[in-house]
């Protein structure tokens, strides 16, 4: 691997850092403007961040070493899939460390802690949290699984680089199987970055929370890191759902101005997927927790008919 | 005499020991029935002395004796004795109704009959067609254990079917070796003490000699 | 001359105790006598393996490695059986269920009873066979009824009633066997004795002989206690003191077993087809079935391992009956390790019972911790007995069930399912009794402990290795059944 | 070498053995007891272990007679890497273990006496040491049924309860019918081996020689997989399972659970590949259904569990599925003759083999010191012990994040191998059983993500939050042997998640022996850094740099946010504006799993009573409520209660014949005469 991959890999993770705030806030201000009500700045995700950072902290009493732990957790696990998901390139030296597997497993394991700092304190609200999270990740990480699957299957890899190079090389043509995966993607993805009609990012409101309720208890850097590793999340998934079903424009293994390129065309398509997810959200209501079984009830059957198919047809 | 003859009065014989046992069967009076058992005992004994004779097996002429003072003196005047101990009824009740139990002896009588045909042709003794009616004595016995209730009818149908045995033994085969029909005796023997002494404790404890009393070791529903 | 000394001492011994056997040291005497009994016996066993078989008494008794072997087996189990009713039946004295008569008739008795066993296994003689086999029967039958209750008294009249009755069967199939062996052998003793029968057998009659063997079958089966003539057994078995019930579960049955067996080896030698074997794993088939659900519904504790008994004769007469190599290997391997698997649990039941005067089992409880002995004998007696590893029954029913895969495979299934059942029904009942916390009213008491842990040693011993000779001797025995 | 390793083993297994007399003789001194044979038990196991990492290493296959058993059937031993493999992962545990027990045993002091537990422990790991070591059917059943006896003394070991010895009970007849069908298999084979004309048959050499005619060896199939699956608790013959391993001593529900049911395994992967070896996919297809709904079913009846030993103990069910799903692949491959793909999903089916064992053993260890430091295990009650048990918990944790399969640890690893192995099928041939497999990736994911669901539930139940239930007993850390026993698990679960590479290099020989074909050429092709199945454009892992990762961003945010580290004040919890939230209040086992049961809650038979106190004086709010919840297993009443039902029908029928009528007895005989004459005449 040469000078030239690290500058990439480096690149990426910086790219990650610093555009996943700026994403969420063109999310919130095209919310905003869908609603009609005047908005805050694009930038605003980075003076909270900022805020939260100087704050300093307090800690319930009875908060274990695993409620200090996670946010650094959570935080590495989004920084580490950024270094494997070919946002600007799939010329990664870190490419190979994991497959699209490892990359669910390191979404899961940050749950995972964060579903046990929900607990840790022993309040009502983090337990319902943990409680609820875990349900709708039962459900809606296989259904993650098996759509990167069909996708894999298409491309005959689960390594993603090696998926957007196949792509490229134009082996793999459009096949139905794609299109259910693609269905059953971007209801997970909803699911898992808390979206509408799953969760509501802003709702405060104590019995529909589920993301919230766990981190209820954070404040100062912790929770700085967490909403960012948050905000990252969103960032990754899009990244994730661009390189498996849509990579045009990223770069090859080419020098910089492909990177430069890659660069652009990526702010374009974040944009418009921004667009994409408010139209979505404006369209559906948040729903009732039981509801969700259904909808991810739905997303997992997709991905599985989306690989039978696959079988069947292919 | 002459061989004929001999065959002749062996088969009568043998047919007054089945006789006996039909008697036996339908015999509702506990002493007809011991005397009905010394008759048979008899019989019995009378046939082994003449197929000794017939035979010259001499050592038949012991087991008749011994088949005498067993079955027609012995066991009877043991049984006599015992009942007058014992002060017991002198009636005995069948439990099945007695023209049935005929049929079935003689059902059995056909039965033994044709079991034992093969077995005729082999035998070249003059007294091979007894062999049949001494199985049918046997399963007479049996049948009689099984229709009667009372120790006493039980234990008597019992030494009918050893007749039917000794019978088969000297008609089958002029006679077991000696040792193995002195052995029979003694063990008959023993047990004619056994159960005398069974009488008197099943008397005791149960203040009855009728069987039907002795049915508390089962299985419960 | 070991073999009269074999023979001599039981009988010595019991006219001794007829006389003296209330006294105190009348115990001893008979383990005395049994002991002599058993080094006589094993006087034998070694002047069979050295010089194979012989016969003494002027043709009369004959000894091969398969009677040898079981003679062996008898005079030992009564040996230890003696140990263990020293102090068995002194308690029993002690809480008055016997008296003076019962004492000295008990030690009579039990003597009697071995010289019965004896000499039907060593007689060559199957008409003094038949005779010892009464006598065997009609020595025990008082013995059931020693304790006078009225319950002991009705099993002891079964007993009597039911396998006199069967035995006379067995004695007209005698005089079949006699009839027909009279036409080759000519008259006289001589036609009675299995070594000559043995060799003319293909000469005998086969109709006469088939005829013969059904009644030779009912009549010894009802002695085996083979369903549907085993009423008698659970009966008697139950009701009896325990020395008894262990002698008649381990021994007698055996003994009935050899004598069943001869009389087949007579037949297939004549018939040449697989009758008399077909019949016995009939029997055998529906013994061990029957056994085993019968097992499962039981609440007195020797009555339920009579019933266990039922069960493995059968197993054995279907081995026995399968035939075969292996079979016959295994169902003698059975027949030894049963009878020494069975009778070591009566001993630990039946100090059981008299640490809590009572034959119930849902009275019977901690017995692990009240009387450790007690309570892993009958334990470990049991996992031998239903047939774990590494105990010897294990073996033995591995080569019967294996032969029974290649010979009779649609009979697997029902065989397993008698054993598998049987399994659970002992081990259900068992667990209560062994485990949980002791009772206020068991009263602890010395028990004999040599029988149990020597049995269960053995029959453990014999299950991870099977010595050269015991395997030398089976084999030899397996060549006579053929 | 010096000494072969089946020496090695087999000295292991004599010195458990004299233990056995040895423990029997120190019962008086039960402190010296302990000691002695915890050093014992855990050098034998040492011994074991190393004897099995030679034998796999040195790839050599030994065999030994002993002269035991029939004269005419020795028992044979021997050790092949196969053997090997399970030597090691039964020795490591059980070293684990025993050491472990030294600390553990102490808590039965002044209660009672541990001679029985002590005796039987020694002989059930040197049961299962026999059972891989043996090489022929008699002492393969032999000490297959000792190690059998031995557990199910142990578990009996607390006998004054009834729980208990139903639950023995229980376990040793599935235990013993399961023994019996291996027998009949056994039997079957040597059969056809050698028409049962000599015992020469019953040695497994026999068996690998015989051509066995496929219905023949069908049926030896089907009864040995019956077999093993009772031993193994597949369901539906799981039942068992979670009866006995609760109420089991914790050192020795984490043999069972840990190491006992993999012999189940080992056997079966014996039988199929090594004594068999040709079989159809069908086979296969079997195994690997009846796996995935085991893992399944598992999982869920896992999370509806309160008990924390009765949630570990189906967890055993689930991994045991899992296991066999790798199995069940690498036997539909062989089958279609894809050896590569075989040897890799047999590669991950004893990958996991490996890894449940350190994982659960570790977590049974775990429950074990919370219960030998609450006496509790019942999760409803406890909470917040991770601050009184730090080390138990951090262990714990350990445990945990394995067995939910998240990176970096070992339980990741064996499932990505098996996804890779489901990826891989679409070059098979059969069309019915590519259907199978997507199904297969999709049922395999969803029991990964409920596992983590349930081991949220199970650690921040017990270990975060507040004591739930009152009084609040006294709770203090395990002893120093008991931590380290957990410790040493926890480093392996750790080892074997960042260095799979050289662990499945080490391994290889078994399913080239097997199968004929050497993964590791292609799976360690980029060093010992990178895990390449097939190829690295296939797919690839890197545990180390995960790992790395991990530490480096860590460091650097922590590094980062700490040059000025703001003060943290500790400080009440916020109630959200409640007023005085109290423990009571926390979520606790049942709400957590909830929405669960909610979901699928048609799989068990959920009973939910409320009942509401009488009003309170003046009316508005009811005093008191009681919940109560009973989930019960489906398969008791499908299954086992209908043949309980019969067998007592059919004794009752039976009695029939003993009603006590002598005359009754008479015809029986009677007519028995008349019968067979008939016949013959």
């Amino acid at each position: 691997m040469t000078l030239h991959s690290f500058f990439v890999e480096v690149m990426q993770v910086v790219t990650l850092l610093g555009l996943a705030p700026l994403f969420i806030g063109w999310v919130r201000m095209l919310k905003c403007w869908s609603q009609g009500r005047s908005s805050a700045s694009i930038f605003q995700p980075y003076w909270d961040l900022a805020k939260l950072f100087s704050k300093d902290m307090i800690i319930a009493e009875n908060a274990s070493w695993i409620f200090r732990f996670t946010p650094y957790l959570v935080f590495g696990t989004a920084v580490l899939a950024g270094g494997i998901i070919p946002i600007l390139s799939v010329d990664l030296p870190l490419a190979p460390t994991a497959d699209v597997i490892v990359l669910v497993g390191l979404f899961a394991i940050s749950r995972f802690f964060t579903a046990l700092a929900g607990m840790d304190i022993g309040t009502a609200f983090g337990g319902m949290g943990s409680s609820r999270e875990m349900t709708i990740a039962s459900l809606a990480e296989p259904a993650m699984l098996m759509s990167i699957f069909t996708v894999s299957l298409a491309n005959r890899s689960t390594s993603l680089s090696h998926i957007v190079q196949v792509i490229f090389s134009g082996q793999s043509v459009v096949r139905p199987s794609l299109a259910f995966a693609f269905l059953a993607f971007i209801l997970i993805a909803l699911t898992e970055t808390g979206r509408i009609p799953v969760d509501n990012p802003a709702t405060h409101l104590e019995l529909t929370m589920i993301h919230e309720a766990m981190i209820l208890e954070y404040s100062g850097r912790h929770l700085a890191l967490i909403e960012w590793a948050g905000m990252m999340k969103l960032f990754l998934f899009v990244m994730l759902g661009i390189a498996s079903f849509a990579p045009w424009g990223i770069a090859g293994t080419e020098g910089f101005v492909e990177i430069i390129g890659a660069f652009f065309v990526m702010v374009l398509k974040l944009g418009i997927v921004g667009i994409a997810l408010i139209l979505i959200e404006t369209g559906l209501a948040k729903m009732r927790l039981f509801r969700l079984t259904e909808f991810l009830g739905v997303a997992f059957l997709m991905a599985t008919l989306g690989m039978l198919a696959f079988y069947i047809l292919e | 005499m002459n061989l004929q003859a001999a065959a002749q009065i062996n088969s009568f014989l043998a047919a007054f020991v089945l006789l006996a046992a039909f008697a036996m069967l339908v015999q509702k009076r506990l002493y007809g029935l011991i005397n009905l058992f010394a008759w048979q005992g008899l019989f019995l004994s009378i046939n082994t002395a003449l197929v000794g004779f017939v035979a010259s097996k001499h050592h038949l002429y012991i087991s008749s004796i011994l088949t005498l003072s067993l079955k027609v003196f012995l066991l009877p005047y043991i049984l006599h004795v015992l009942i007058a101990r014992l002060k017991i009824r002198k009636e005995v009740e069948t439990v099945m109704n007695i023209p049935l139990t005929m049929l079935i002896g003689i059902a059995l009588v056909i039965l033994s009959y044709h079991l034992m045909s093969p077995v005729r042709e082999l035998s070249t003794l003059i007294t091979r067609s007894t062999l049949a009616v001494a199985l049918a004595t046997v399963m007479i016995g049996l049948l009689m254990m099984i229709t009667r209730r009372h120790a006493v009818t039980q234990i008597i149908g019992f030494l009918a079917m050893e007749n039917g045995l000794f019978l088969a033994a000297t008609s089958a085969t002029y006679g077991m070796p000696l040792v193995v029909e002195l052995g029979v005796a003694l063990d008959v023997l023993i047990a004619a003490f056994i159960f005398g002494i069974f009488f008197f404790h099943i008397h005791t404890t149960f203040d009855t000699l009728d069987v039907e009393q002795m049915a508390r070791l089962k299985e419960e529903e | 001359m070991i073999l009269l000394i074999l023979l001599c001492v039981p009988v010595v011994a019991a006219t001794v105790l007829a006389f003296i056997g209330d006294r105190k040291i009348a115990p001893e005497i008979n383990i005395l006598g049994s002991a002599a009994t058993c080094a006589a016996g094993l006087g034998l066993a070694l002047q069979v393996y050295e010089q194979g078989p012989m016969m003494a008494g002027g043709k009369f008794f004959f000894v091969d490695a398969f009677n040898v072997y079981l003679a062996v087996l008898t005079s030992f189990v009564s040996m230890t059986t003696a140990i263990f009713s020293r102090r068995y039946m002194r308690r029993e004295r002690e809480h008055g269920r016997v008296g003076h008569v019962g004492m000295r008739f008990y030690h009579a008795m039990f003597q009697l009873f071995i010289f019965a066993m004896l000499l039907c296994l060593l007689t060559n003689n199957i008409g003094i066979l038949w005779i010892a086999m009464e006598l065997a029967t009609l020595s025990t039958v008082l013995l059931v009824s020693l304790y006078r209750t009225p319950t002991a008294i009705e099993a002891a009249w079964k007993y009597f009633i039911l396998c006199g009755v069967g035995i006379a069967q067995a004695l007209f199939g005698t005089v079949l066997l006699y009839f027909a062996a009279e036409k080759i052998l000519g008259e006289g003793g001589d036609a009675l004795l299995w070594t000559n029968l043995s060799q003319v057998s293909d000469k005998l009659e086969p109709t006469v002989l088939s005829l013969a063997f059904v009644f030779l079958m009912v009549g010894y089966g009802t002695k085996v206690g083979l369903v549907p003539l085993h009423n008698w057994l659970p009966d008697a078995h139950s009701e009896g003191p325990t020395p008894i019930s262990a002698v008649l579960s381990g021994l007698l049955l055996n003994i009935a077993l050899y004598a069943l067996v001869r009389c087949k080896v007579l037949v297939d030698g004549s018939t040449h087809t697989h009758h008399a074997g077909n019949i016995m794993m009939g029997f055998g088939l529906l013994s061990i079935l029957v056994a085993s659900f019968s097992l499962l519904r039981q609440k007195d504790i020797k009555r339920m391992f009579s019933y266990s008994s039922i069960e493995h004769m059968g197993i054995a007469t279907f081995a026995f009956g399968l035939g075969g190599p292996i079979a016959t290997f295994g169902a003698l391997l059975h027949m030894l390790v049963h009878s020494l698997a069975k009778s070591a649990i009566f001993f630990t039941v039946g100090h059981a019972s008299q640490m809590h005067w009572t034959q119930e089992m849902d009275k019977i409880k901690g017995l692990f911790k009240g009387n450790p002995l007690v309570g892993w004998g009958m334990m470990f007696g049991v996992m031998a007995i239903v047939g774990m590893p590494p105990f010897g029954i294990f073996t033995s029913e591995f080569l019967i069930l294996t032969a029974t895969i290649k010979d009779a495979p649609l009979l697997t299934p029902f065989l397993l399912l008698g054993v598998g059942v049987a399994f659970a029904a002992l081990f259900r009942r068992v667990q209560p009794m062994v485990a949980g916390e002791v009772p206020t009213y068991q009263h602890p008491m010395k028990v004999a402990h040599v029988p149990v842990v020597l049995h269960m040693a053995i029959v453990l011993g014999i299950g991870l290795y099977l010595p050269e000779f015991l395997n030398r001797w089976f084999y030899t025995a397996v060549g006579l059944l053929k | 070498m010096i000494v072969s390793p089946i020496e090695i083993a087999s000295s292991s297994v004599v010195l458990l053995m004299l233990l056995v007399p040895a423990a029997a003789l120190l019962g008086r001194n039960q402190r010296l007891l302990i000691a002695i044979c915890s050093v014992f038990a855990s050098a034998a196991s040492f011994m074991g272990t190393v004897a099995g990492v030679m034998a796999v290493g040195s790839a050599s296959v030994e065999r030994v007679v002993l002269l035991l058993g029939l004269p005419s059937l020795p028992f044979h031993l021997r050790l092949d890497p196969l053997a090997g493999f399970f030597l090691t992962v039964i020795g490591l545990l059980s070293l684990f273990v025993s050491i472990y027990s030294a600390g553990y045993l102490r808590g039965f002091l002044g209660h009672r006496p541990v001679t029985r537990l002590v005796v039987f422990y020694n002989l059930f790991i040197a049961g299962m040491f026999m059972v891989v070591l043996a090489d022929d059917a008699l002492f393969f059943l032999i000490s297959w049924e000792a190690m059998a006896a031995a557990s199910y003394f142990l578990v009996m070991f607390e006998d004054e309860s009834q729980e208990n010895r139903r639950a023995a009970f229980l376990y040793l007849v599935i235990a013993h019918v399961g023994a019996m069908a291996i027998l009949l298999s056994f039997g079957v084979m040597a059969g056809i081996a050698t028409g049962f004309e000599s015992f020469g048959g019953y040695t497994f050499d026999a068996m690998r020689q015989a051509k066995i005619p496929l219905e023949w060896a069908t049926v030896a199939f089907l009864l040995a997989f019956f077999g093993f699956a009772a031993k193994a608790g597949v369901v539906p013959l799981h039942v068992w399972l979670p009866e006995a391993h609760p109420v089991a001593p914790s050192n020795v529900s984490a043999l069972m659970s840990g190491v006992m049911l993999k012999t189940a395994i080992y056997g079966i992967v014996r039988i199929t590949f090594d004594l068999l070896k040709v079989f159809p996919w069908w086979w296969g297809a079997i195994v690997l259904v009846l796996g995935l709904v085991s893992a399944v079913m598992g999982v869920l009846y896992a999370l509806m569990q309160h008990d924390l030993k009765r949630l570990l103990a189906y967890h055993s069910v689930e991994n045991i599925g899992i296991i066999l799903i790798g199995i069940g692949l690498a036997m539909i491959f062989t089958s279609s003759h894809l050896t590569v793909l075989a040897s890799l999903a047999l590669i991950a089916g004893l990958y996991h083999t490996m890894n449940h064992a350190m994982f659960k053993g570790l977590l049974f260890m775990g429950a074990g010191a919370v219960l030998h430091a609450t006496h509790e295990r019942n999760m409803e009650e406890m909470g917040g012990l991770i601050h009184r048990m730090p080390w138990t918990a951090a262990l714990f944790l350990v445990g945990c994040v394995s067995i939910s399969a998240l990176p970096p640890f070992n339980g990741f690893v064996s499932e990505w191998l098996i996804f890779q192995a489901f990826l891989l099928s679409p070059s098979l041939p059969i069309p019915l059983v590519k259907l199978l497999m997507p199904l297969g990736a999709a049922l395999l994911a969803l029991t990964g993500a409920l596992a983590a669901a349930c081991f949220v539930k199970a650690f921040g139940v017990t270990f975060l939050g507040h004591w739930r239930g009152h009084p609040r007993p006294r709770v203090q850390e395990a002893d120093w042997l008991m931590r380290s026993g957990m410790l040493m698990g926890a480093i392996v679960c750790l080892l074997l998640g960042i260095l799979p590479t050289l662990f499945i290099e080490w391994m290889d020989i078994v399913p080239e022996q097997l199968i004929g074909y050497k993964l590791s050429t292609s799976a360690g092709a980029f060093g010992w850094m990178w895990l390449t199945p097939l190829s690295e454009e296939r797919a690839s892992y890197s545990g180390p740099v995960v790992f790395c990762g991990f530490i480096l961003i860590f460091a650097a945010a922590y590094l980062i946010l700490h040059v000025k580290a703001g003060k943290i004040r500790r400080g009440p919890i916020w109630d959200c504006g409640f007023e005085k939230i109290n423990e009571r209040m926390q979520y606790n086992a049942t709400s957590f799993s909830m929405p669960i049961r909610r979901i699928f809650g048609f799989l068990f038979r959920v009973k939910e009573e409320v009942t509401l106190a009488p009003q309170s004086a003046h009316g508005a709010f009811p005093r008191r409520l009681h919940y109560r919840l009973r989930v019960k297993d489906r398969f008791w009443n499908w299954i086992y209660r209908p043949i309980v039902e019969v067998s007592f029908w059919a004794s009752r029928r039976v009695g029939g014949l003993q009603r006590g009528r002598i005359q009754a007895y008479l015809i029986y005989s009677f007519i028995t005469i008349i019968i067979l004459l008939v016949f013959v005449g």
